[in-house]
């Protein structure tokens, strides 16, 4: 892991602790609402990151969760619908020794964002990207959105199903070139805290895709993954090096069969953790993590939880400062009055 | 045997041809030459159509126009003194440009049956008696470029790509100018395809002997130098003099220039001048689009740099919603628009000044924002760089209005003592004050502008964004009162700006019968136009805005002393609506949507109609 | 024992709460039934800051304001005579509402300490001083309806989700109004949970008996039914008349209607409500985002249906480029735009009327667009059936305006006979005509309108586009001469719709001292206001526009007539601007940016001032 | 195949040539352009499409390659930059009879117009989009586009060079859930019509990259692929069911390594055509379609030439006809009347 470039925390400096990250606005979800717990894990997380919290800056657009930069106390900036990562990206380019995150809801990434997701996601920028999947449009009260499902009744727009056949999002992100792509879940707090500190240790654009619980217009759309009696039979851990395993006695895994995902049981006597698919997080090829990002469209599969791709690519903002640095080298520092003075004059005295 | 030079004092010089022909090539070298000897110029390329036109074809004649004069001018001039047609329908498009008996001289090699249907002449018009009117020399250029090059190495479509040169020499000759500038182009153009430097000195060379060694011309022409303030002057183009601009203002604040853009015809040269310049720390991102452009801007700006961003009309208006945001959030960058011929994609390779509204009000609510209009290609640097000023001492998204015209334009250009140049201080707020709360909306009492305080600065951490803040605290507030405050703290800020401009100059008769008032890059034509008045000594005055938004403080009462106030524009009366709203005068417009920018006689002929009626009151 | 029984012409009540306490719902039920009584009315719901805000707090209080009458109304009123406050936060932000003496309710279970600080109640006001100039009654509604219910299978949770009918029913014996309507509409509500009728109805009968049984109020009320012209009436909210009267219009065309549309708060209820009507072949797509929202428009127009969109200001700023495309395709499209309160996000709950430049000029270049503006709730039917005309007779987009205070409001229609409609003629093209070569650019020499030819129509196979057009054929074209004369024809389209506006309605003085001059949503208080003064005989008139662009022909005329133009704006001045333009006549502006409408009384203030003014001259 | 809902030519009717799909206006682009073929294979494919010429409709964003439907005799609209997705939407939902094409650039396509571009791959429309990539933005004069070589200079933008990875255009529609991707080239004409008559046939959103030269801003960027005595080398056609061969001998494969593509030689004695991966377009799980494009990524790899995928998903055109007969069935051909009197009313006489 190579050195962040974002300053750090002198040794000996007073530690961080969850409530220097709390701002004095009053938090304003419904009850019940996914984002609390999110909120609170990035809370928990931050002052673990050994960073300044003045260098911490949070970018979001619109919606339920873009609400999250008035909660912290950190430099914030609520913008406007889908606009964030270009924002964000005029931020970390202006200062690249800020530490910049992006708060984004699944409309506001996929829908009215989502030709600068896919870009921000190119061009790799030292920044992490939260995307709460809610599957539905919070903020103005329960339309389908780009990740909501086929068919699906929401409470006032499309009241006779949405025709749509939705995003995934991870797919979308490995396809514009993402060199970190991870999942998690609102209420998996041990997991979505090391997800977070990951997102930060790479270097280039992270983005994790967090199942979100919206109570009110969306409830339970994730129940299978987000709650404890069902999530060991229907998600899958994610682990560098490791077969893919899961099930509540560790019982089932995933094989490749041609080119498609396959139940297995370990437990049957006819198959071992020989058969697995083995995880590969960097693997420079997208062609496993592509598939692992599918498995959450198929029927019947688990979805996999954790680190899809991790591999290293230039940042932008470094490749920037680069073209910087030899251009002053070779035409030297920039001279106002010498660049004024640019090509043929002539004097008149 | 050198033919009799006669003095005259300006000339006005039109090359057409094919889009390959090297128009704009040759026009500009004859721009430099006559710059460096120390003319006073003008310049207007005419590109073709944003189409690529077939070889031959109407659509595909490019076009460019200088005028040179031993006194200071203003424009690229009216009607042409020599037009050089490269083909029938370099002719066909450009010839209603040329004076009763001035030089035409035209490719003859390139008149052949096939062209002249392309340009959609019926019979040769050389040999019809529809040019009777001019000075036509046809000289066979394709020819004589070939023999004089045939010694040399180049295949016969390299070296017919050199006889632009061969008219360059002639004209050269023709105005008594050396050929010196031109080799030495040359010679740095090709260092590194060496064989092409030699052929095209020797086409210069053929071209200029060619008029010594024939009796084409009796006469040849010199044009004396003009009379210029002292100072160290150069050429320079509109765009190339808003990138100057923009980098002086970032090396003045010491503020790190971004610029975020999406190409687009004219503003895109902005985006490559300033690639050019990563010495002087400037970032540029070509972004996905628009939007994501001015997003770049607006990130900038809360980070502590000049965020800048600029495109043409479509763009503009795409735009408008992220503007809108730097706007509630009080932060500064600035927004170019090269403004083009609309509405939609329209002509955009024609200019126009039919966006100032849009610039004003295409934003949802009440939305005010600073404009800042440069009048001339020089001029943009001036312009630009005050953009800048307001935007970092006001805190706000300031519009630099400039156009195609202007853009693509050249001129003559004093360069400024860096000393001369107005101060832009950052002022960043580095602690929190004496309450220990950082108050990120608590104002400076004289410009009412809020605090910048970057991230990364301890102790200031806040929180900002596009809806509505309380005063002083920026708590998101839907506080009726609080509401109608900032809307109005908001307007007040902006007009403070009225304060900071300097007294306006009128030229011309201080009051009397007209004014002309004008803004952005009419300039050239209202000021002629009223020079001329003048010289005849009627009482007529020119005003022409470089702030359009907060007006100057002293506007209604200059304009209360003319009995008529014409606003002359390339679009359907735009400021002519504002000033008639805010003065409730009734002003009179003069206007022009064609995509072209006025002639001077165009001017005339509604200014003697107005004199005529003021008489007869 | 029945108590006495006053006779008055109007009251006005404001039910306020918590977001989850149903003040909506109640508030709906007592105008459905006043309306069903037969008086007029009118409403305002005050939704909440667009932010999830905790139970209890101030930030989370939801008003719902009734006025009805014996009389013709125009407004929800000005201030309360009741005001039903179901915890102290209400309390807090809706007292200044009530009039003095006037009736307070509130739910006193409400009052715990817990409650009050998050009020921000240091005491608990109903015993301190504060409420002495009101007549209080406070009532345990938690506790009453708990006991009412206690014979039901609800858990205690469900069961004070009921209380709100508890106040209903208190409300409904205050004004001596019936019960049965809203048992019908709970019987329904309910009808797949059947479980929740009987409470809802026991808490509605149990308020309604408390006040029989107990000392509460001495009298009760009764407003007898207003005189409506005869008819059919319901009542109906802005949003849904605009999803009526667009069904209507496509309808009547018998142009399949198309709405691409993004949600955006207030516009999103029209996309909801156009979504349950397929089987009048309605077609809605919620598309990504407002720019591929309008593209549908377009494109759907170009196939020969009726396109339209909606959005609110900063969607409508994202698609100005594509409406221009729109403009100079001359493609008949409407756009609605239902306003809130900006600039950027700024207040998203709350009304204004500051986009009207923004819909004049927020485009590049020279594009002018009609605008129509619907001026209460009910007139949304008639204004956007007005724009459908318009947009197809003409062959143009077309802007709706309407905001969020006649989009959420509510009033009694008259509902309209099918055949008072007006008539809405397609009028497609179906053959290339005497030519044979079709000419999509050859216009009706009345209405300038251009050809309408399907795809799908054989021989009329035709290209258009952004860039600018030669008129009559339609190819692109670059000539300066042609871009003018397409530039005002393009304007003169328009201004001609104006010989297709029936005369200007004056209300109240025809000429005299003051004109009230205004447009959109503003139209009660205003309406209102002029009524007052007319009753007292003073010489004031009172204009609404409908159209916005172009102006009725005769409203230069009608402004002439009066001393002194008041122009009452819920924006900084911005339809005076126009009319300071456009007739230079030195108007005023009363304005008011608050993200709320008009008071009457607010209205009086000024015009008594206007009034003082004119006597002094 | 299922049968078009486009109306066909009735038999016995005269049969449309070529000719008949040229305008009357002069075709504006420099010569040597790659856009004539191709506008010379649409119009020799739309005759043997046997649809009538004016149920044919193109629509384009702007660039050179947006001009093509002024040059076409079919109704067409030359919209504005990146939206022509957005208005051929409108188009087919109108009027679901009409044949649609969209024709659109690289950076029409990618750059302003990427989110429509994504979101019409997943709402898939019957309609046929042909994206002409030529890696640099012609009509502006050369500036990079989001298909540019990473660090290529440009004739003017980049004259430092471009900082952004590129994408993948095939990758992009994949995951964005497209039924029908393909890829020809400009010049290839015997390729490129079959690939516009499978488009057509495909009831569904149809998505052709096809490489194309820009002669003057960027010659010969994919010089291996369309010239004669490279392409055999560095294309390898994809064929339903057939293995992965390509070279002037046929002496090449494709073979799977793990998850990554290698290039076996035939004639080595190792390997035969069995180790080879056989296409299949119809498979409805992405990952060989995602595999195949990916290809075009990896540094001497072949570049796949054909159809990458090709299933049947049903049309939001299609979709929706059907909400509006279910919901006629079900309450009735609106009545205009009974609606304005839909719920309570009252008489006042
Ligand atoms: C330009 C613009 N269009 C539309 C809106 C309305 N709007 C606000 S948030 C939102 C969608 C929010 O959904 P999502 O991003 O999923 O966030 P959530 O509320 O679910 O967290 C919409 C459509 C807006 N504010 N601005
Ligand atoms: C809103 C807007 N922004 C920018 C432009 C300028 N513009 C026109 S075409 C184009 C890019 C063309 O590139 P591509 O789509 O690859 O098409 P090509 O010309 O290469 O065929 C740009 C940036 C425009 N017309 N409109
Ligand atoms: S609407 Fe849904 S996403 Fe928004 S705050 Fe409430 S529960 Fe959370
Ligand atoms: S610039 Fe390139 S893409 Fe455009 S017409 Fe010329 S060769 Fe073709
Ligand atoms: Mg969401
Ligand atoms: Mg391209």
């Amino acid at each position: 892991m190579k050195r962040k470039r974002t300053s750090r925390i002198p040794v000996g400096a007073p530690t961080l602790t969850k409530d220097d990250f709390k701002s004095d606005q009053d938090v304003r979800w419904c009850p019940s609402c996914g984002d609390y717990s999110i909120l609170a894990q990035t809370q928990r997380t931050l002052p673990e990151l050994g960073i300044p919290k003045e260098n911490i800056v949070f970018i979001s657009g619109i919606g339920c969760s873009s609400r999250f930069p008035y909660y912290m106390n950190t430099y914030g900036f609520h913008t406007i619908h889908g606009r964030a990562p270009t924002i964000a990206s005029g931020v970390k380019m202006a200062n690249p020794e800020l530490s910049v995150w992006v708060i984004t809801g699944d409309g506001d990434a996929l829908s009215i964002g989502g030709n600068h997701f896919i870009h921000l996601m190119r061009r790799n920028f030292d920044i992490n990207v939260l995307l709460f999947n809610n599957r539905v449009y919070g903020l103005t009260k329960g339309q389908y959105s780009p990740t909501s499902e086929r068919g699906q009744k929401m409470y006032q727009s499309a009241s006779i199903g949405s025709l749509d056949t939705p995003f995934n999002p991870l797919s979308l992100a490995l396809a514009s070139g993402a060199t970190f792509v991870a999942r998690s879940v609102d209420v998996h707090t041990d997991h979505l805290r090391p997800m977070l500190k990951a997102a930060f240790e790479h270097k280039g654009t992270s983005f994790i895709e967090i199942y979100q619980n919206c109570h009110i217009f969306n409830d339970d759309t994730f129940i299978l993954q987000r709650k404890k009696e069902h999530k060991t039979d229907h998600t899958v851990l994610l682990e560098h090096g490791e077969p893919l395993v899961f099930g509540a006695e560790h019982d089932k895994g995933i094989r490749l069969n041609g080119f498609q995902p396959e139940v297995v049981d370990l437990t049957d006597g006819e198959h071992t953790i020989d058969d697995l698919i083995v995880h590969d997080q960097h693997a420079e090829d997208t062609t496993l993590a592509n598939f692992l990002a599918g498995m959450s469209d198929t029927p019947d599969l688990p979805h996999p939880m954790g680190i899809f791709r991790s591999v290293q690519h230039p940042c932008y903002e470094n490749l920037m400062t680069n073209q910087i640095r030899t251009a002053t080298e070779r035409m030297g520092e920039g001279d106002l009055d010498a660049l004024l003075h640019d090509g043929e004059t002539w004097i008149v005295s | 045997m050198r033919k009799p030079v006669e003095q005259i004092e300006a000339a006005t010089i039109l090359f057409a041809g094919d889009s390959g022909d090297g128009s704009q090539t040759i026009g500009t070298q004859m721009t430099e030459t006559t710059a460096l000897i120390g003319n006073d110029v003008a310049t207007l390329p005419d590109y073709p159509a944003e189409i690529r036109a077939p070889a031959g074809s109407l659509a595909g004649v490019s076009g460019f126009q200088l005028h040179f004069s031993s006194e200071q001018i203003h424009t690229p001039g009216d009607l042409c003194d020599v037009l050089v047609a490269m083909n029938p329908a370099a002719l066909k498009v450009q010839l209603h440009k040329l004076k009763p008996n001035g030089i035409l001289i035209v490719n003859t090699d390139n008149f052949a049956r096939r062209n002249l249907r392309l340009a959609g002449y019926e019979e040769d018009p050389l040999e019809s008696q529809d040019l009777t009117k001019y000075q036509v020399f046809g000289v066979e250029l394709t020819s004589l470029t070939r023999k004089a090059l045939e010694t040399t190495q180049l295949s016969t479509s390299e070296i017919d790509r050199c006889k632009n040169f061969f008219a360059l020499g002639m004209i050269l000759w023709l105005y008594n100018r050396p050929m010196e500038y031109t080799m030495k182009w040359i010679k740095a153009k090709y260092a590194k395809s060496p064989q092409y430097i030699e052929p095209n000195i020797l086409a210069l060379r053929a071209g200029n002997t060619y008029c010594d060694m024939t009796e084409q011309f009796a006469v040849s022409y010199d044009v004396k130098p003009a009379t210029f303030e002292p100072g160290t002057y150069r050429n320079i183009e509109g765009n190339m003099a808003t990138v100057l601009g923009l980098i002086a203002a970032s090396h003045q604040s010491g503020l790190p220039l971004v610029y975020g853009s999406y190409p687009i015809t004219p503003a895109s040269d902005i985006l490559h001048g300033l690639a050019k310049y990563r010495n002087f720390g400037v970032v540029t991102m070509q972004m996905e689009d628009e939007i994501a452009a001015v997003g770049v801007a607006i990130g900038a700006a809360f980070s502590g740099a000049l965020g800048v961003t600029g495109s043409s009309g479509p763009g503009l208006a795409l735009k408008a919603e992220a503007i809108n945001l730097a706007m509630i959030a009080e932060l500064p960058i600035v927004v170019c628009n090269i403004q083009r011929a609309g509405p939609s994609t329209g002509m955009p390779t024609k200019t126009e000044q039919s966006d100032l509204l849009q610039m004003f009000y295409g934003r949802n609510g009440e939305s005010p924002i600073p404009i800042v209009a440069s009048s001339r290609p020089f001029d943009c640097f001036e312009a630009v760089y005050e953009a800048c000023r307001i935007a970092v001492k006001y805190r706000t998204p300031v519009i630099f209005l400039s156009d195609l015209y202007i853009g693509m334009g050249a001129e003559p250009w004093k360069i400024p003592e860096l000393s001369e140049l107005p101060e832009i201080k950052p002022n960043f707020t580095t602690s929190a004050g004496p309450s220990d709360e950082f108050e990120p909306y608590l104002r400076d009492p004289e410009t009412l502008a809020r605090p910048w305080a970057k991230p990364g600065t301890l102790g200031l951490e806040h929180r900002i964004g596009g809806l509505e803040k309380s005063d002083v605290t920026g708590h998101v507030s839907y506080d009726p009162e609080n509401h109608e405050k900032m809307v109005e703290i908001r307007a007040e800020k902006v007009a403070r700006i009225a304060n900071d401009i300097p007294p306006t100059e009128i030229f011309g008769a201080q009051e009397g019968d007209i004014l002309l008032l004008g803004w952005g890059g009419t300039f050239g034509a209202l000021r002629t136009a009223a020079e001329n008045y003048v010289a005849e000594g009627l009482p007529i005055g020119h005003v022409h805005l470089r702030h359009l938004n907060p007006f100057p403080n002293d506007l209604g009462d200059i304009l209360n002393r003319f009995k008529k106030i014409l606003i002359p524009e390339l679009n359907s009366g735009q400021l002519l609506q504002l000033i008639r709203a805010t003065y409730l005068i009734d002003a009179i417009g003069i206007n022009k949507v064609q995509g072209q920018p006025f002639h001077v006689f165009e001017l005339h002929t509604k200014i003697d109609e107005i004199l005529k009626e003021i008489e007869h009151f």
